[in-house]
């Protein structure tokens, strides 16, 4: 029985730590709110710490860290709403093959999965997020080697070299390899809300790609991981606002007492961190499961998914409310986590179809035959 | 249980109908003002409020004498109902008309009543209310902004003031300073009326999270007060600043809708989706929260048949914020758990949004609400107080004491 | 504008509530919990009072009063938690006529309707309350003037002489009078948990009856007052539960303070306020759109429902928590709010149905058109 | 991350599954007391835990000088695990082994511990704890029961206690009373060893929303207590109580899932309709409170983790209870929303949701362990304390003043 982080990653969260410092990326969430262009580079960041390969063998150039090492990289970005493309990044690397994989892992190409929900037990198909809207789109379609479709709100993929799409053919998932600059592949960048979220529709107008040989299990097991890593990013975030609502409840007065000392302000600090350790331990179960107990990982990583969601919910809205009125004004940083929130919500899929999903599988085990529409 | 008019609102209220159909068209829009065109927003607001005043629909409960229309609070309801139902903007200076200015008629000298009002009505000078401080949110009490007086009997303010609407167009403001420290915190402040084109006046806007700058700083250095500037008695400004928060109670009694979050509003965007609009969780969290809503909107006629009979809505009244900002928090949650990332990145979901956490805080914290109707509704014991019985100057120290203990 | 109580209303209020406080009814409920014979007949009580032919106009015997009146008196009953049978009987005599109509109106004998679901926006069908289970089950048959069918979980049918089925013919709702004595009506008295309430499950085997006029518009009135009634006693027992839970956190002291004055105390017990006022507005707002807008009647309805329900949902906790430990035994009264709640939450197809109505209405209303199943 | 045993735990987890081999035929069943049948019940589970003793699996962790094993607390937490894989229950006694023995060695006498600890081993005297009181729920020291010194150095016993488990059956209980009314709360309690048999001591049973009566309430009418019956100093009682709640703190630790409050155990109940097994609210609501109970269950091994290392889960660990709960009443309410009234008829789930409230404030209410993890790990202030420094006599004046101020 060890159910902590080992030393070596500790160490790897005090690296990130470290070299996440080095830029003010709090201050530049806010400014590129009306300038873009003023959000820190940080791909060479991820670069020179290994961090574009961390889920690369080392026979490819990687390092061979699990998805709990990279669970706990994005825990350090999001505490400082960092604009690291590691969403899109990492998940793609864990599809991709041969040269391009090396050039991913290496940092000299960037990769961005376009995401593709699998089944559910309620519904067989392969889908990405619509445009808008609850109805979810079809998966681009594969067909002669080529891919058509339209995937939206894909995170990191305006300044992708390579997209790894999910295209479906015959009813069968498949993970292609694309070039980002090619004529039949159109990227939109959108900005909507966090200004630290590079997202893109994507268009696919039979874009040409290498068909990988990753297996509709592979594919599920990298939607998975994305799910975990805007968890962890998303836990990260919880544990900054909670720190920084500790801190001024310690230093604010009013009637004659720090408001700290209050039971309303008291009891909603420790709503923060109960869902945080509540979310923790998710991101341990999802870290154990990807190395240890495969066969549950899509259970862990959306039961993370959902609590780190929840968590993230719950203390960007406290953040603003122990701050009283300066807590929802630019004068303070609260409205970064709270944009942080609301967008993360929202994106693969949503918190929404996590729980589905947890719900999903809870159920098929236990035997259910929902009765389907 | 009757929602009708009687014989007499019916009456007025088709007199305000016919002087909205004659001016309506001198109307300008209902939207808040665009980016760089700030100050023409202003200018056509006043116009407009000038004209109302001039239909005798601004000061509607004000006394004839000071250029009111003597009526009662169901009338200023009947107001406001045509104007919204015609689509058309109320007064420009909602701050000044319907709390300052009854203030200055309750506690003003016959000279600043005959100074101020009329202005005030016409819009020719808007005001602000200066009582919160970055240091005493909750606690309005607590105060730190000072009045000195001078050896010519006239005050020099120094501090800072926060959460001001319409500072950066208001020709006045009420402003309660702290004139005597040596005593306990609720007796050593007096309420002044400043120009806030003053020297020593310095208005920085506070731009929150929906990008707009709705509310000010506002930083006092030296700046200069007449003597005759005061309103009510040297160091009774506490009990001026209570019947300006009265008037604010009475204005909430309007009702709950007017922030627009209405069940039908939100039932209309879930239902432009037919697969949301068969989605049984997205069905049982409208259903909820939409109750919450229509809750909301019977209790503002309770609240109208209170004022209708002479009296103020209880205390309890202001848990129509709390229930408010909840019901329209998991309204923004749903449509954006039904739209997606697209509600977040521009419009009306974006703006609903970013602007409920500020609304949150606004006009009280929801704790502190909540210990008020607790206290004053439900007869609670308060809680053990540490600043009780000391002077000002002494509460710092104290605070600093507790900490350590 | 008068949206408040008439005086007429005020002393109706005030008679029920002498009328009902002549039992102690509050003890009679925990003593039924082992024996039922413990709790008092209420029969004559009503009678007494009017109460069985309030909503019966004067020419058929009755008094002539509208649906407010009727969850006035409902919520008195709540307060005691009487096991008063008139949400059975009231609804019953909405649909009746003729003689058993005056003989309903007169108390000599009792109503109980067999209440059905009307359809919703997204199904078409009238629906019972199934024994168990999420499904529906169809509304009782009508063929050839006799009735067959299962309604389960109805309230006040064990003592019934009149059962008013609501049975369906060729897609259109009657209401059919049924002497509930005859050989092919069989009513199982079932218990479950808040002895107060004494259901049945009904089983009608082609059991005779009369057609009664009743349109599908005043079917579907008796379900929506029969909503309004449950939920006026979830509002009275609300009442009780606040005015206990003050009159504790007064009475109660902790760490030398009285535990009202410690603000999670406080700010509970300002919940319960806030829930409460918020039910007693949509009661007024049933009663006025009852009255004056039975267009609004179906919504209103049904958002007291949900309304109401919520807030006994919440009062019966808070009373059981802010008694500490005592208030889970039954030392204490708490435990039959408790157990008043969970039953009513789930009586007449539940909270959750009316919830899912109010969506509906309103979804209609702004022209959803949803995509069924 | 590593869920697997050390090769030593692994070892001993043979040893346990070994021992269960043989000996579970003679094990009862895990269900509760059957009205009418307790004492036969009481007997089945004495005979039990006296087997487990003699093999070894009772007081695993208690010294072996005391016949314990001298085990660490992982150990035994498998025996609870191997117990639970193998459908036979632990120990009776769990309140006397796991909390007042312990306490007994930490304070007891020799002769104390000579006389008591075997014959609780063995489940030939069953004890209870005697701490709380009517008066005295979330503030423990503020306990009214006293124990008078009478002239032979015995004692007289007065007062009232609550929330006694095994009361009807405990040949003694561990019992904290005020021996000294002029100093502080804290500073004037001692801890004494009471015969549950001894004249003046009356049990009544409290019967739960469940119908259980899993408590009692016991009166003392100057029940006679010998000198030597004193554990731990005279005044010194609240030291004693504080060994007795940190073993209660490490028995804890075991886990969350020890109430069966497990998501596929509630996944199964709606499986079971296929209707709720597609429907969207239920799924959401499903899956967020399965989410709550995963996390329970990953935060039970970090827990144990700690623990293995040597240390003790820190003060957040009492917050699994409030996740419990929270996410046991969610499963209470959904499946009761699903299956409607016949859940609440008989069975589990009316178990289930009876059960809950009870639970909710057994060990300190929610309110009482927020203040306590919010205080202890986060830093935060405690609230002004009336009570500092008062002697415990003077106490209720003190209350009554501040009632009317």
């Amino acid at each position: 029985m060890n159910f902590e982080l080992s030393d070596e990653q500790r160490s790897l969260q005090e690296a990130a730590r470290d070299a996440l410092g080095r830029a003010d990326t709090v201050e530049a969430a806010r400014d590129a709110l009306e300038d873009p262009s003023k959000l820190p580079n940080l791909w060479d960041t991820a670069t020179a710490a290994g961090w574009t390969g961390l889920l690369v063998s080392e026979e490819h150039g990687g390092v061979g860290l699990g998805p709990l090492d990279a669970m706990l990289i994005a825990a350090e970005c999001g505490r400082r709403l960092a604009p690291m493309p590691l969403i899109g990044h990492l998940p793609a690397t864990l599809l991709a093959e041969g040269d391009e994989l090396e050039q991913l892992a290496a940092g000299d190409k960037r990769g961005a999965l376009l995401p593709a929900m699998p089944p559910t037990d309620l519904d067989d198909a392969w889908t990405v997020d619509p445009q808008s809207g609850l109805r979810r789109s079809p998966a681009p379609a594969l067909s002669g080697g080529k891919v058509t479709g339209r995937v939206h709100w894909v995170p990191d993929a305006t300044d992708a070299d390579y997209l790894v799409a999910i295209a479906v053919e015959n009813g069968t998932p498949k993970a292609v390899l694309i070039e980002a600059s090619q004529a039949g592949v159109k990227i939109e960048p959108v900005i909507a809300y966090d200004a630290t979220r590079q997202m893109a529709h994507v268009e696919l107008d039979a874009a040409e790609g290498k068909v990988l040989g990753a297996s509709a299990d592979d594919i599920a097991l990298a939607w998975s991981v994305a799910q975990s890593l805007i968890a962890a990013e998303s836990l990260g975030a919880v544990e900054e606002a909670l720190e920084r609502s500790v801190k001024y409840a310690l230093e604010r007065y009013t009637f004659g007492r720090q408001i700290g000392s209050y039971q309303a302000v008291k009891h909603s600090l420790v709503e923060i961190l109960r869902l945080m350790e509540n979310a923790r331990s998710l991101m341990y179960f999802a870290g154990w499961a990807g190395e240890s107990a495969p066969e549950q990982f899509t259970l862990a990583a959306h039961t993370f998914r959902v609590g780190a969601g929840e968590a993230l919910d719950y203390a960007a809205r406290a953040l603003i409310s122990v701050h009283g009125g300066i807590g929802a004004t630019w004068e303070h940083d609260a409205p970064l986590f709270f944009r942080r929130a609301q967008l993360s919500r929202r994106l693969l899929g949503g918190t929404g179809a996590a729980a589905d999903r947890v719900a999903g599988e809870l159920l098929a085990a236990a035997g259910a035959t929902p009765a389907k529409g | 249980m009757d929602l009708n008019d009687t014989p007499e609102q019916a009456e007025y209220r088709t007199k305000v109908r016919t002087w909205l159909d004659a001016h309506k068209a001198n109307a300008p829009g209902l939207e808040g003002p665009q980016p760089g065109h700030e100050e023409e927003f202003v200018t056509v607001r006043r116009a407009w409020q000038r004209e109302m005043a001039e239909g005798g629909f601004a000061g509607v409960t004000w006394p004839a004498e000071f250029g009111g229309q003597g009526l009662g609070p169901l009338d200023q309801v009947i107001v406001g109902q045509e104007f919204q139902a015609a689509g058309v903007p109320g007064i420009l200076d909602v701050i000044g008309i319907g709390m300052l200015g009854p203030t200055i008629i309750a506690h003003g000298t016959d000279e600043q009543k005959q100074r101020y009002l009329a202005p005030m009505l016409h819009a020719d000078e808007v005001w602000c209310q200066l009582f919160s401080e970055p240091a005493a949110g909750s606690d309005l009490a607590g105060i730190q902004t000072r009045a000195a007086l001078q050896e010519d009997g006239s005050w020099k303010l120094t501090g800072q003031k926060v959460w001001t609407t319409n500072a950066h167009f208001a020709s006045y403001g009420l402003i309660l300073a702290r004139t005597n420290s040596e005593v306990t915190k609720h007796k050593g402040m007096s309420m002044f009326i400043v120009p806030m084109d003053a020297e020593g006046v310095e208005i920085r806007p506070l731009r929150q999270i929906t990008g707009e700058a709705e509310f000010n700083e506002v930083f006092f250095d030296d700046a200069h007060i007449p003597a005759d500037a005061i309103v009510g008695p040297v160091d009774g400004g506490w009990m001026v600043a209570l019947t300006t928060l009265l008037f604010e109670r009475l204005a909430i009694g309007g009702g709950s809708e007017s922030f627009g979050y209405r069940a039908d509003r939100f039932a209309k965007a879930i239902a432009d989706d037919p697969v949301a609009s068969a989605d049984s969780d997205v069905r049982h969290r409208l259903g909820k929260l939409a109750t919450d809503l229509l809750a909301l909107r019977y209790t503002g006629y309770r609240h109208l048949t209170d004022i209708e009979r002479g009296g103020l809505p209880g205390s309890e009244a202001a848990l129509g914020k709390v229930t408010a900002v909840k019901a329209a928090i998991e309204a923004g949650d749903l449509i954006a758990d039904v739209i997606g990332p697209e509600a977040l990145a521009e419009g009306e979901w974006s703006y609903l949004i970013s602007f409920l956490p500020g609304l949150k805080s606004a006009g009280g914290t929801e704790e502190i609400l909540r210990n008020m109707v607790g206290e004053r509704v439900l007869g609670l014991p308060t809680e053990p107080r540490l600043d009780k019985g000391v002077p000002f100057s002494e509460l710092k120290a104290l605070e600093r004491e507790g900490a350590k203990s």
